[in-house]
């Protein structure tokens, strides 16, 4: 179905191709000028931050198939960076920006260096309890991070002049950061560097055998990782004018985690549609919050069950295990068994 | 009537084909060799009877009964006792835990009798005797071979299925194995063995079959096959 | 001097609960093969059995270890079918994927049924105290160390002896080896699981005895406890384990005494961290449950 | 592939489903009501503070509707669940701004969350009155955030100055709190003052929220060898007192500031609470009437005994109610904030009267614990309050 | 004829068995080399000490003047060794191509920088990889599977394909472990064929395998371990005359009676 979308979108004269695209971005521009609503605006914000989120979770979790379940300190460390430089030391946000996603870089790398000796398991709890280590730390460093008092009145953005402050308009920051992070990602992915993390979730032994050097590339991917979610937090930290450490507990960074794979993880679409899907089943269950992360919980699981890679996770991976799905299918009487 | 027939057995492993529909049969009594090279499946077709792999055609009876769909130990437990590739003893575990866990699954376990079973293994391997509460992990690779197949024994099985017994052995050991085959055959036990040693095999084997990249190019008596010069160039390259 | 030694016996009862925990913990990873996230979650459901169970029967620890292990155990059930059974040789991210889906939705199904606030526990013991020596200790906290001590016990007198603990040992030693043995595999994983879920359940009574308080949201830091503490016996030696919980309560107390207890969740971390950077697979050599 | 057609179409109906929903809610629907947003945290760590504000702000409301209503308009409450997360809260607090039908906002429950909510709510010009938040910064950071709870620059001095100086006579204090922006500003402003009053801080520790072991925190307390020990905390005195007794250390006198006279303390920790101090704005005296009706209503509706939190919740509606009535002119969002500002209002917790910055000095009275019971202390001299 | 792979007195250890024990070796340059040996004679174990995966208990091994010792698999792989797996290790979602792509790994430098900006450097390696891919697959046949997931070809393609990867790295040694491994005669015959061509092509190739006659034809030179000990090495001639190696591989018959059968 895709694949004859694609092939048909292909074929059409390059004019139209354009114009497609050309209409495509029209609309998504003009998309506050239609929905007034800051409200959808907000929850419009929140699916674009997470798919920058979420979406490098996936890089980490989805292309070298490292499991990391603390995402949630590294937002924290973007966030923070913004928000300290911005407000204690009246830096521009623009200029924060580079800051917080390198030093949220630098942070992942030092995350990564012990993870190097272990495997699987170890991995993930390393960086759960990076990521809480992260979150106390914020906590109880009172005199840079204001403690349990957080830093309030993070100044807003300035772009040519205009303060940005409304959901309508922090949408393009969202926005622009959400496409650049696609647009960049799927360019390293497509390069020698993504065929290498991908060679590596495939396969580790192999890839090291054709020189995939395994150190410096799992470095490489958990620090590129970290570095858009430490932008994605510097972007976050003036939207919510106001951080303190509660913001990223390990709930938060399972939050993140079930975006990635109920969207579908080694995919770039995966986590976007994650994102959409989980944030706005958020405010479709609103009327029966409580059982709102049982409903997240259950969809875990089913995930699990029927289709390990998400929605639209790499079907053509190891992280989808094709038996689990047809197994069940098959015992259910859905489909008929394989025969040779 | 034949206590194993396996008919016209297709084993894939997603688009990798081990075995391409094998026949043979396995009479009481007798002990019957699969030879060929590695890759040829021969292990395929034992996990294929003991029901660790999942088949993709075919059928095997074991007493009469279809064995084809069967649970590994449900079929452990109607009397076939297969002795892996590579022992896989429990380490962790000491000898005589080793032996035992050979008589838990026996539905004809009782104390008494597992014991009696238990002197049996220890009078055909005095080695294990001594090394009773000994972690199996510290064995000697004859000794923890020793103990597999006297793993095995412990479930009193009907057919005692053997997988490369002779495995990274030396030449005196792997002697001393194949004499206790021919032992284990005189207590009324079916043996049925895949060995790389095929002149070994072959010489203590009834009958025997070759198999070649997932099917069966030669059948006949041990002797038969042990001066047949197809079976020395198989393996030889001659 | 009395400072310290009253950190001391903080520490160990702390850690003797720890150690429990791990315990449980071990057992599970040890026949499974595969890591859990709902351990705490566990946990907290053996604190609200016990707790219903001392309404039912009156406050006596027996019954309540009882009934929470029996509670957890069915739980562990249930936790097995929906999380492991399907995934025991799939790729091992599956089933921790699955755990952490489970332990949200018996985290959140609690805080609905149970609801969300703090629960006192009934208070099982007098406060009285017992001096030996410069030790100073309560008699909670000496019951507390002999059921763990009882418990330890019994757990290693069954793995060793008992025909189900050893066939046990060797499922988790190897799965293939021991359905060729004629040991259902599925079964002796379900019965692992139910095990370790029990004594989860009675070391959440403990905790809950202990502090004299509980509630819906308290298993996460506490599976995270168990999972630092079983690190050291590389997840699957349940004698490391409980070690390693004793270590932990150890350091957590001497840590807040020298720091804050602002502080305590970052020394487990720390410990955890400096055992995998040194030790990866922890003290023990190979997989699978040992004594 | 049809899993992802499927998935598509899903995303599509959800994104329908909820821009429709919300889309109906902004049409202003009459007159004949006034509506109130609640935030509060339903669910999480501090759900059970969410659903006194729950069942509190609907008693008031019920009440007031039975008698009337206000300006002759029922009152209806929008309730959302925060989860008391700040990224929850301001969202929610989006949606509620956008119903123009929403006049005023109570909450949220923490200051956090409540924090997060003011450039919001500043933008729209509309009220948030938290009954609880209580960081320093809040109310000051909009002309729209008011708080009610009073402030902990209040009720720090006035707790150094009148319970442990005059009434309690401590010399040597030892204080366990929690690491919280509540627990922090309160420490802060309990030490300053001791110091001005000579009373010596022996020995302070503080621990994380959800916090269950204070074995440690209490035995370092313990060696400083203090005379009082104060422990400020909202959540687990409770335990704090028992684990305290529990550890054989009877000898040491306890106070604390937080919960105020709340009888679940009691409940929780029976005998180990006789002689436990606290400041309060006000507790459920028998005496006072208006109050253990309001208990009993409340425990009725809640499943569990109010703490202070729902009684000020409580009151903040009707506060809302009674700065409403007061207004001349059409009642506007702009309207009701700027009559809040200047509105008196005495309700079950005490006088309500904003400072400037928008948050309410309170007055404190001392409780203690007698023979199971909270009872109004005496004995020093309260003619000084400041 | 200058030598290549020179180990010298290798062990591996794995607890109390000895793995591989005290065993020499030299591949000369332009070798067709065999190592051969029954089943668990350390073959593999030692093929993953020349290529890193192990580090051996004792000895040493040069590989073109380097030192190998403490070398990881992926250094030893940019050093000029490329090896194939006896369970193939193929990156068996992707399609073949992009198998034979990371395959290049070593011979490309496109950075994190070049990779988002799309730099000179990146479009000149992105040509490279793509033309000399081509090449690759082109030189062995494959060319027309080219966009087929590695996965769901044939065994002997699979095989091939994992060649063809290793072949991308352009080594100056050519490691294979059991290439026949699950072939049938054809199949064995053509791969024959193909392992000589390559070898005239200017590969040095060291292979393990189990077929004799595949060996016997192929290689130039032969080692026989057995119980992780060298026992021969020679010419394909000197080994068939061996009688240890004989009996190591055939083994020799129990039975007196059928003794004469065996010799």
């Amino acid at each position: 179905m895709t694949q004859t979308l694609k092939a048909w979108f292909s074929d059409l004269p390059k004019a139209v191709r354009i114009l497609i695209f050309g209409l495509g971005a029209v609309i998504i521009l003009l998309i506050p000028r239609f929905l007034t609503s800051s409200y959808i605006m907000g929850i419009i914000c929140r699916i674009l931050l997470y798919i920058t989120l979420a979406g490098s979770l996936n890089v980490i979790n989805g292309y070298t198939g490292q499991f990391s379940i603390g995402h949630a300190g590294f937002f924290a460390v973007g966030c923070y960076t913004t928000a300290i430089l911005s407000s204690n030391y009246a830096w521009d946000f623009w200029f924060t920006l580079p800051i917080a996603g390198i030093l949220t870089a630098i942070i992942g790398l030092l995350v990564a260096l012990p993870t190097f000796r272990m495997t699987g398991i170890y991995l993930s709890i390393v960086t759960l309890g990076f990521s809480e280590i992260i979150r106390l730390i914020a906590l109880n460093w009172t005199g840079l991070t204001g403690g349990p008092l957080g830093i309030k009145g993070i100044p807003a953005p300035q772009f040519l002049g205009m303060n940005i402050r409304r959901a309508g308009d922090y949408y393009y920051i969202f926005l622009l950061f959400a496409v650049l992070f696609l647009l960049v990602t799927n360019r390293v992915l497509k390069s020698r560097i993504g065929r290498a993390w991908i060679s590596i979730r495939e396969d580790q032994q192999a890839a090291q055998s054709l020189g995939v050097e395994l150190v410096k590339y799992k470095a490489m991917n958990f620090a590129y990782g970290a570095f858009w979610a430490g932008l994605a937090g510097a972007i976050y930290a003036p939207y919510i004018n106001y951080v303190d450490s509660n913001t990223f507990t390990l709930d938060e960074g399972f939050n993140i985690l079930s975006m990635a794979i109920i969207g579908g993880m080694g995919t770039l679409g995966g986590p976007v549609l994650g994102s959409f899907v989980v944030n706005i089943l958020n405010e479709l269950l609103r009327p029966v919050s409580a059982y709102r992360l049982v409903v997240y919980g259950l969809l875990i699981v089913v995930m699990m069950w029927i289709r390990p890679q998400g929605i639209i996770g790499a079907s053509d991976s190891m992280l989808a295990d094709d038996r689990t799905g047809a197994d069940l299918l098959e015992r259910l009487g859905l489909k008929k068994r394989r025969t040779a | 009537m034949s206590l194993l027939t396996v008919e016209n057995l297709v084993v894939d492993y997603g688009h990798i084909h081990a075995l391409l529909g094998i026949n043979f049969h396995v009479d009481e009594g007798e002990i019957i060799t699969l030879i060929g090279s590695n890759g040829a499946g021969k292990t395929t077709a034992l996990m294929s009877i003991s029901g660790m792999v999942k088949k993709t055609e075919g059928k095997i009876t074991f007493l009469g009964q279809d064995i084809t769909v069967m649970k590994p130990h449900n079929i452990a437990r109607m009397g076939i006792s297969h002795v892996p590739e590579g022992r896989k003893i429990f380490p962790e575990l000491t000898v005589d835990e080793n032996l035992k866990v050979g008589t838990i699954a026996n539905p004809r376990y009782e104390k008494q009798r597992s014991l009696e079973a238990r002197d049996r293994v220890y009078t055909l391997f005095p080695r294990l005797k001594e090394r009773l509460n000994q972690g199996g992990g510290t064995l000697s690779g004859g000794e923890q071979q020793m103990l597999a197949i006297g793993r095995g024994l412990m479930m009193e099985p009907k057919l005692l299925i053997l997988d490369e017994p002779s495995l990274g052995l030396a030449p005196n050991i792997v002697e001393n194995i194949f004499e206790l085959i021919t032992r284990i055959r005189k207590d009324g036990i079916t043996i049925l063995l895949v060995e790389q040693n095929a002149s070994m095999a072959l010489s203590v084997a009834d009958r025997g079959y070759v198999l070649e990249t997932g099917k069966i190019s030669l059948e006949g008596s041990g002797e038969s096959l042990l001066v047949n010069e197809e079976v020395r160039r198989a393996y030889l390259g001659a | 001097m009395d400072y310290a030694i009253s950190i001391l016996v903080n520490g160990i009862v702390q850690g003797s609960i720890y150690a429990l925990m791990a315990l449980g913990y071990s057992v599970i990873v040890g026949i499974t093969g595969l890591v859990t996230f709902t351990h705490g979650e566990v946990m907290m459901m053996g604190a609200f059995a016990s707790f219903y169970v001392f309404e039912l029967f009156g406050s006596n620890i027996l019954i309540g270890a009882i009934g929470s292990f029996i509670v957890c155990g069915i739980l562990g059930i249930i936790i097995y079918k929906v999380c492991y059974e399907r995934f025991l040789d799939a790729p091992r991210h599956i089933a921790l994927i699955c755990t952490i889906g489970a332990s949200m939705i018996i985290k959140n199904m609690a805080q609905i049924v149970f609801g969300p606030n703090q629960k006192p526990m009934f208070g099982i013991f007098e406060n009285q105290l017992i001096k030996i020596g410069p030790v100073q200790l309560s008699v909670l906290q000496l019951v507390i160390l002999a059921i763990v001590v009882i418990l330890a016990l019994g757990l290693s007198l069954f793995f060793s002896k008992s025909k189900y603990g050893i066939s046990m040992r060797a499922v988790s030693q190897d799965k293939t080896a021991a359905s060729l043995m004629g040991l259902n595999v599925n079964a002796n994983a379900l019965l692992g699981n139910v095990i370790g879920c029990g004594l989860a359940g009675i070391a959440g009574m403990l905790i809950s005895v202990y502090y004299q308080a509980f509630q819906a949201t308290m298993g996460g830091p506490l599976g995270m406890k168990a999972f630092s503490a079983s690190v050291l016996g590389g997840l699957t030696d349940s004698r490391f384990a409980a070690l390693g919980g004793l270590f932990l309560g150890l350091i957590e107390n001497f840590g807040i005494a020298v720091s804050s207890a602002s502080f305590r969740d970052i020394f487990a971390f720390i410990f955890l961290i400096l055992i995998l950077i040194f030790k990866p697979q922890g003290f023990s050599k190979k997989g699978g449950i040992k004594l | 592939m049809k899993v992802r057609v499927i998935s598509l179409v899903l995303v599509l109906a959800m994104l329908l489903a909820a821009c429709t929903t919300t889309g109906t809610t902004t049409q202003p629907t009459g007159n004949e009501t006034i509506t109130f947003g609640v935030l509060a945290p339903l669910t999480g760590t501090n759900a059970e503070y969410g659903k006194g504000f729950q069942v509190a702000t609907q008693m008031a409301a019920d009440e007031i509707n039975a008698a009337g209503g206000v300006a002759g308009r029922q009152i209806k409450l929008i309730v959302m669940d925060s989860k008391g997360d700040p990224k929850e809260s301001s969202d929610l607090a989006r949606q509620l701004v956008e119903n123009q039908e929403v006049m005023a906002i109570i909450g949220d429950f923490t200051s956090s969350a409540s924090m997060a909510d003011v450039p919001i709510i500043d933008e729209a010009k509309i009220t948030l009155l938290s009954p609880t938040a209580s960081n320093p910064d809040y109310a000051g950071m909009s002309d729209y955030a008011f708080s009610v709870m009073g402030r902990q620059s209040d009720e720090g001095p006035f707790f150094s100055t009148y319970i442990l100086g005059k009434y309690m006579q401590a010399k040597k204090v030892g204080i366990i709190y929690i690491n919280s922006d509540w627990g922090l500003s309160s420490f802060k402003a309990v030490t300053d003052q001791m110091k001005v009053d000579g009373i010596e801080l022996v020995a302070e520790a503080n621990y994380v929220a959800g916090e269950t072991d204070f074995t440690s925190v209490i035995t370092k307390v313990k060696a400083a060898n203090p005379d009082t020990v104060l422990i400020l905390d909202q959540g687990a005195v409770a335990q704090v007192v028992n684990q305290i007794r529990t550890s054989g250390w009877t000898d040491v006198r306890l106070a604390t500031l937080g919960p105020g006279a709340s009888q679940q303390l009691i409940d929780l920790t029976k005998e180990n609470s006789e002689g436990l101090i606290t400041s309060t704005p006000f507790f459920f005296n028998e005496d006072d009437a208006p109050a253990m009706a309001f208990k009993k209503t409340f425990t009725e509706k809640a499943g569990f005994e109010p703490t202070v939190h729902p009684v000020v919740a409580y009151d903040a509606l009707y506060l809302l109610v009674e700065a409403i009535k007061k207004i001349e002119g059409p009642i506007t969002r702009e309207a009701i904030a700027k009559q809040l500002a200047t509105t008196e209002y005495t309700g079950l917790a005490g006088p309500i009267k904003f400072q400037p910055a928008g948050d309410v000095s309170r007055k404190y009275v001392i409780g203690q614990v007698k023979d199971g019971k909270w009872v109004l202390a005496a004995g020093y001299d309260y003619s000084t309050t400041p | 004829m200058s030598q290549l792979l020179v180990a010298n007195n290798v062990s591996k250890h794995f607890g109390g068995l000895k793995a591989v024990d005290n065993v020499d070796m030299i591949i000369n340059e332009g070798d067709i080399f065999g190592i051969i040996g029954p089943n668990g004679a350390g073959k593999t174990t030692f093929f993953n000490i020349c290529s890193g995966v192990y580090k051996p208990t004792t000895g040493e091994i040069t590989f073109d003047g380097h030192s190998l010792v403490g070398q990881k698999p992926e250094q030893i792989a940019r050093l000029g060794m490329a090896r194939t797996f006896q369970n193939i290790r193929l990156f068996k979602y992707m399609s073949v191509l992009e198998n034979v792509f990371i395959g290049f790994q070593t011979k490309t430098r496109t950075g994190l920088a070049d990779a988002i900006l799309h730099t000179a450097a990146y479009k000149s390696d992105e040509q490279l990889i793509r033309e000399e891919g081509l090449k690759v697959l082109d030189s062995l046949g494959l060319l027309p599977f080219k966009d087929t997931k590695a996965g769901n070809l044939s065994y002997g393609m699979q095989r091939k394909v994992e060649i063809a990867r290793a072949l991308a790295l352009g080594p100056k040694l050519l490691l294979l472990d059991e290439p026949a491994a699950g072939m049938n005669q054809l199949e064995k015959q053509e791969l024959m064929h193909f392992v000589i061509d390559l070898n005239k092509r200017g590969y040095t190739i060291a292979l393990i395998e189990h077929d004799m006659r595949f060996v016997m034809n192929s290689c130039n030179r032969i080692l026989v371990l057995n119980f992780g000990q060298k026992i021969c090495e020679g010419t394909p001639e000197e080994v068939r005359e061996d009688k240890g190696v004989n009996e190591a591989y055939f083994g020799k018959g129990l039975l007196v009676g059928r003794k004469g059968a065996a010799a």
